[in-house]
């Protein structure tokens, strides 16, 4: 188990130095930021001046260097556009992700997983192919598509709700959310239900699956020639198996919400770190991309490394160690 | 001496896209406590679908149309759902073939039995778990209160088939069926296994029906055998009458295929053509084709004759010497 | 013992089953199969459809949104069922240029479908190709691409597209590009996977120790054996490059109004989404969903019916 | 004395545990030795003469499909050499094994993951003598109905896909797959567990039979002693991945030495 851990840690300390090379030569090779940030009148003496000022004249490698310097100074560069320090930047905006993510998976587990459990215990009965055709919709349907109707219904046409932003924050145990206010709720939750809707979709598949699997073993077959009632066999037997893959993927869905929060973020104005790299993306903040990315990849592989370790440590077959 | 299980007509069948298949046809034999019956027939024979219509636990599209499972005085067909639930596992109870795959992974031994005594009879966990403990002592497991905290990878696949059959005896059922629960085994532990069984069939009068395809199995460990062949069954009797006076000309081609008794690299006596497919079956006699003896009066369905309690369902049984 | 059932020769025993069976009857087989599913055959006769009506848009529209000639500033934000200046009835009113909604969204379904298509072919190639080479060389290759396989899988195809087309610039082919480059990870896992429960059965020992050369045990034994899970991964893979053509194209980063997708026609629909001049967003919107669901919908019952649990 | 067709000299086989980065790092940290490997097969020398069936016989794990594997070319042994004619059987090491003779063929225990199921039969027997040319490609459909015909299936059976097969008739159909290479030597694993009993006695018939006719030679693998027995000239027993005992078949009935 000590080695599984230290091997796994020895591995994502690559995967994050080795995708660091890649984003950054990746972003570094698109365009020219100079071409943007600069006004078109401006002398060649001046721009000559402005590529020194960031660095731009030096060979990539260089670049690299220097970067990987100032990143272990706690240092990840100025944004070209907001001329703030980058850090600063994304960790103002990473709240409100974080919070629209987290109401997001939550809505999608606590219907998601019933659902999906009822869909693969009675895989024939109307609900269940009711359900599954719901899901077919939930993970098929472009995310941003299925944001504008809520907007054109629920603001629009019934203003019920606000169609963008982020609503006012409160404190709640020291920390400052919208998820504190009634106004912060009013904001949170259509985003947070278009965000939740895709992932909805793909646990309901995978909890079913995982189900009408484990209904099927011989475990299942010995419990109830033993006598054991349905329902037990259900909650004591197979929910406790198939919560190994599920949690799997529940782990790895949180980091993927997390990047799909982009589209929600831009149809719901939602000023989170996804706007952000959108943003930065249009104008060519090679800053503000290269410290998204690198704290994506940071946050993939932690979530990996956390997953492996769950799993490991909820499959006794892991745990313990095979002996035979 | 009423029996402990008592079956009648026993019918089971599949809905296929095929049309209807009848798996388990008008199957009907009973065991007295103490006695293991052999089960025997080749694979698709209705053996396993037998012993699971016995316990109710046939899934769609199956479904088991017709017969009574008399266990000591309860009809099982007769139940309700839940009642038929509540015999399960307290009055029969079954064992499975791959011992890998009949106990839950991811449950402590203990706990699974635990689950399996507390579903029939209400007592505090750590009763239950002394009753687990006691069962893996009787099967023969050493330090059975260690085992209890152990996970199923943990045990060797001789060991988690003691486990299972100690599952079964929690609640000393009058009947416990077992699938073919030494064939996933090698010999030297099935030897083992079948040693113990024959010992707790003795000591606890339990009823057992042994369904399985190897007929050295049987011949040393039951006391009758029924031998079952496309959902009939063809021959019963004692092991004795079975094994050593086979009448029905299908159990006699069964015993000469095993190679053991011949001289050595002489050709077999062997049963031509393959296992029939249930939704095939030629008409009457459903060995007829394959069958050295057969006439025309094979066409028409054979009846039931006995000697005794030998009895085989055929038109022309082999002569008892 | 010699009057046992013993037979001089062996008596050639009839096959089971239905008696020849040729790639024909299989195919015939699968059909009735998938019949079985009125959605799915419905989701069918939509996409034949649909793919009939954009790659024949140039016949059936009636008008050429790319042309801009044939554009006329008054036929601007004309509701839907509005005759216009070019004297025919704009069904689904026009947009914000004069665009005849219905020519643009059946000209924008067609760059849909021709991304979707090609990307989800390319994909599944090089996919193949990986995932094949992989599961067959087993040892350090395959650990070396399995390992950037899932490295790659790990983070969302939407994120890597979105790098990608920022990378590569505006256009159909550096769409296609990115979007290659984004999913052909699922085929060769897919693939990876297939392969591996594959090589481990008999009949590729058999083959490997007859010997046969390396090309046909890959190409003749292992590839014809991992294909039902790809062409369910496929038709899945095709519908989501289609979503996220149109995702990327909504963020503003695919393609540009001038060469319309659907993503296009959406987000400049959007903008007018607080006016009510709905049509501009809410039709292209409902073409692409009906097209993105149909595609799942096949897949799905194609999955059921190559699911090896599912009873014949 | 004629030497043996096949000389199975000194063979071991180990299989290498994988031994993760982390699994060194510990072991490393804490004196001890990271991997090691399992010893499937241990020093085990055998030959078997022209038209000789030897026998080998053990409990599962006991490494006795193992060295059938190595003596069919698709595991090359940790040391030692297998020798058929005096011509190595494969070459290379670990994971990349050439096979470098058509003369050994192997008949699977099970014969419904033998065959590829999306192969017509007719295709999976003559692909091997089209590929390495031991068949004119004009001979090569009568050969097929020939060789179908040998094994006592219709020779119109070539073009029907495996899953329409019984296993009896899916197992005559892998021995007319190797018969179709005219191997020296059969390497037969298991080739009758999985069979019922009366099919059993028939697949066996059919092995004596061609036995007979075409003088074979082949290592018979089984679990089972009693078909061993029956079909073997000479038995091995192999017990912990070591042969432990070596006798004609008839001896070794009488005064089994080894449970």
């Amino acid at each position: 188990m000590f080695g599984f851990i230290i091997s796994r840690f020895l591995q994502a300390i690559v995967v994050v130095f080795a995708m660091s090379i890649i984003v950054f030569v990746g972003v570094y090779a698109i365009g020219n930021p100079i071409d943007v940030m600069i006004d078109p009148a401006a002398t060649a003496e001046m721009r000559a001046r402005l590529i020194a000022q960031y660095g731009l004249d030096q060979p990539l490698w260089r670049q690299y260097l220097t970067f990987l310097a100032n990143v272990a100074q706690g240092d990840l560069g100025r944004s070209m556009v907001y001329n703030t320090s980058v850090t600063g930047l994304v960790f103002s905006r990473l709240p409100a992700t974080l919070e629209l993510v987290l109401v997001a998976i939550a809505i999608a587990t606590i219907i998601g997983i019933p659902a999906g459990i009822y869909a693969g215990y009675r895989p024939k009965s109307f609900a269940s192919k009711a359900i599954m055709a719901l899901s077919i919709l939930g993970f098929s349907v472009p995310t941003f598509w299925i944001g504008m109707l809520l907007i054109m219904g629920f603001a629009v046409e019934l203003g019920w709700l606000p169609s963008g932003g982020r609503g006012d924050e409160g404190t709640f145990l020291g920390i400052s959310t919208s998820l504190a206010t009634a106004n912060g709720w009013s904001h949170v939750i259509m985003p947070a239900v278009n965000l939740s809707l895709f992932k909805m979709g793909l646990m309901i598949r995978l909890t079913r699956a995982g189900m009408v699997e484990a209904m099927q073993t011989d475990y299942v077959k010995f419990a109830r020639a033993q006598g054991l009632p349905d329902r037990q066999i259900v909650f004591k037997h197979v929910l406790r198996n198939i919560s190994i893959p599920v949690v799997t993927v529940f782990g790895l869905e949180l980091g993927s919400t997390l990047a799909f929060a982009v589209v929600t973020e831009s149809v719901f104005n939602w000023p989170g770190v996804g706007k952000l790299i959108i943003d930065s993306i249009l104008t060519l903040d090679r800053p503000v991309m290269v410290t998204y990315l690198i704290l994506v990849v940071i946050l993939f592989v932690i979530i990996n490394f956390t997953v492996d370790i769950v799993y490991a440590r909820l499959d006794p077959r892991v745990r313990l160690g095979g002996t035979k | 001496m009423t029996a402990a299980l008592d079956v009648k007509g026993l019918t089971t069948r599949f809905d296929t896209r095929a049309g209807t298949v009848t798996a388990v046809d008008d199957v009907s034999f009973s065991v007295e406590p103490g006695r293991i019956m052999g089960l025997v027939g080749e694979s698709g024979s209705g053996k396993s679908v037998t012993g699971f219509s016995i316990l109710g636990l046939i899934d769609e599209p199956g479904r088991v149309s017709g017969g009574q499972v008399m266990v000591e005085d309860t009809d099982l067909r007769t139940l309700s759902p839940d009642a038929l639930r509540s015999m399960r596992g307290r009055k029969v109870s079954m064992v499975f073939q791959d011992p890998m795959m009949t106990l839950n992974p991811v449950l402590r031994i203990g706990d699974q039995m635990a689950m399996a005594v507390r579903v029939h009879e209400e007592m505090p966990q750590a009763k239950a778990l002394e009753r687990a403990r006691d069962a893996l002592g009787i099967v023969g497991i050493p330090s059975p209160e260690e085992r209890l905290a152990a996970y199923p990878h943990q045990l060797s696949g001789g060991m988690r088939q003691r486990v299972a059959i100690a599952t079964a005896l929690l609640h000393r059922p009058a009947v416990i069926i077992a699938d073919e629960p030494t064939t996933a085994l090698d010999v030297s532990i099935q030897g083992q296994i079948l040693a113990e069984v024959r010992r707790l069939a003795d000591e606890t009068r339990t009823a057992i029906v042994w369904i399985t395809h190897d007929l050295a199995v049987v011949s040393s460990l039951a006391d009758d055998i029924c031998v079952m062949y496309a959902g009939k069954i063809v021959e019963r009797g004692t092991a004795e009458e079975v094994i050593g006076q086979p009448r029905h000309p299908y159990t006699r081609g069964l015993l000469d295929s095993v190679p053991g008794q011949h001289e050595p690299g002489a050709r077999l006596p062997q049963i031509p053509g393959s296992t029939p497919q249930l939704s095939h079956l030629p008409s009457g006699c459903p060995f007829r084709n394959r069958c050295p003896r057969a006439t025309q009066v094979c066409t028409t369905l054979p009846p039931f004759t006995s000697t005794g309690g030998h009895s085989v369902l055929c038109h022309h049984p082999l002569e008892v010497s | 013992m010699t009057d046992a059932v013993t037979t001089p020769n062996i008596a050639p025993d009839e096959p089971v089953g239905p008696p020849v069976e040729t790639r024909v009857t299989r195919l015939k087989n699968f059909w009735s199969d998938f019949r079985q599913s009125w959605v799915a055959i419905g989701a069918l006769i939509v996409i034949v459809t649909l793919l009939l009506l954009s790659f024949g848009a140039p016949l059936v529209a009636p008008q050429d949104p790319y042309d801009m000639a044939m554009l006329d500033w008054l036929d601007a934000f004309l509701r839907p069922g509005t005759e216009g200046t070019g004297g025919y009835v704009h069904v689904l009113g026009t947009d914000n240029a004069g665009r005849d909604m219905l020519s643009a969204i059946l000209y924008g379904l067609r760059t849909s479908f021709t991304i979707g298509l090609s990307a989800g072919a390319l994909a599944l190639t090089i996919g193949i190709t990986v995932g094949l080479t992989a599961a067959y060389f087993g040892g350090r290759i395959e650990s070396v691409l399995m390992r950037i396989i899932d490295l790659q899988l790990s983070m969302p195809a939407i994120l890597l597209a979105l790098v990608l087309v920022a990378l590569l610039g505006q256009g159909v082919m550096q769409i296609i590009l990115a979007l290659v480059v984004a999913q052909y990870a699922y085929f060769a896992r897919t693939t990876h996977g297939a392969a591996t429960v594959e090589r481990g059965k008999d009949y590729i020992e058999a083959a490997r120790s007859t010997p046969l050369p390396t090309h046909r045990v890959l190409f003749k034994h292992l590839l014809p054996n991992v294909m039902p899970p790809l062409i369910v991964v496929a038709t899945v893979q095709v519908a989501s490059a289609i979503a996220l053509e149109a995702t990327l194209s909504f963020l503003g980063v695919g393609l540009p109004l001038t060469e319309p997708s659907l993503g296009s026609l959406i987000s400049n629909g959007f903008k007018y989404i607080h006016s009510d001049r709905y049509w501009l967003s809410i039709y292209p919107g409902i073409f692409l969903m009906i097209t993105v669901v149909a595609i799942n919908l096949v897949g799905d019952q194609v999955r059921t019916v190559l699911d090896p649990r599912h009873s014949r | 004395m004629t030497a043996p067709l096949l000389v199975i000299d000194h063979v071991s086989k180990r299989f290498p545990l994988k031994a993760t980065l982390g699994d060194k790092l510990t072991a490393r940290l804490s004196g001890r030795r990271a991997g090691g490997a399992v010893h499937a097969v241990t020093d085990v020398s055998l030959t078997v003469a022209q038209g000789e069936v030897v026998g080998i016989v053990g409990e599962s794990g006991c490494g006795k499909s193992t060295l059938g594997r190595i003596v069919s070319g698709i595991y090359a042994p940790t040391e030692g050499s297998v020798l058929l004619d005096g011509q190595p059987v494969a070459s290379g090491r670990e994971e990349h094994v050439n096979k470098l003779t058509t003369r050994v063929q192997m008949i699977h225990q099970d014969p419904f993951a033998s065959l590829n199921p999306r192969m017509k039969v007719g295709e999976t027997i003559s692909e091997g003598p089209r590929t390495h040319g031991l068949v004119p490609a004009s001979e090569v459909r009568a050969k097929t109905r020939a060789l179908l015909d040998q094994v006592g299936l219709e020779g119109a059976y070539a073009d029907r896909f495996p899953h329409q097969f019984s296993g009896g008739q899916r197992q005559r159909i892998a021995i007319a797959r190797a018969l179709a290479m005219q191997p020296d030597l059969l390497v037969l694993d298991e080739a009758v567990a999985s069979l019922d009993v009366s099919i059993q006695a028939q697949v066996l018939n059919l092995f004596l039979d061609l036995r007979r006719d075409l003088g074979l030679t082949a290592l018979f693998i089984s679990h089972d002693l009693s078909v061993v027995r029956h079909v073997c000239d000479r038995v091995a027993i192999m017990y912990l991945g070591r042969v432990v005992e070596l006798a004609p078949a008839d001896e070794l009935y009488a005064k089994p030495e080894h449970p």
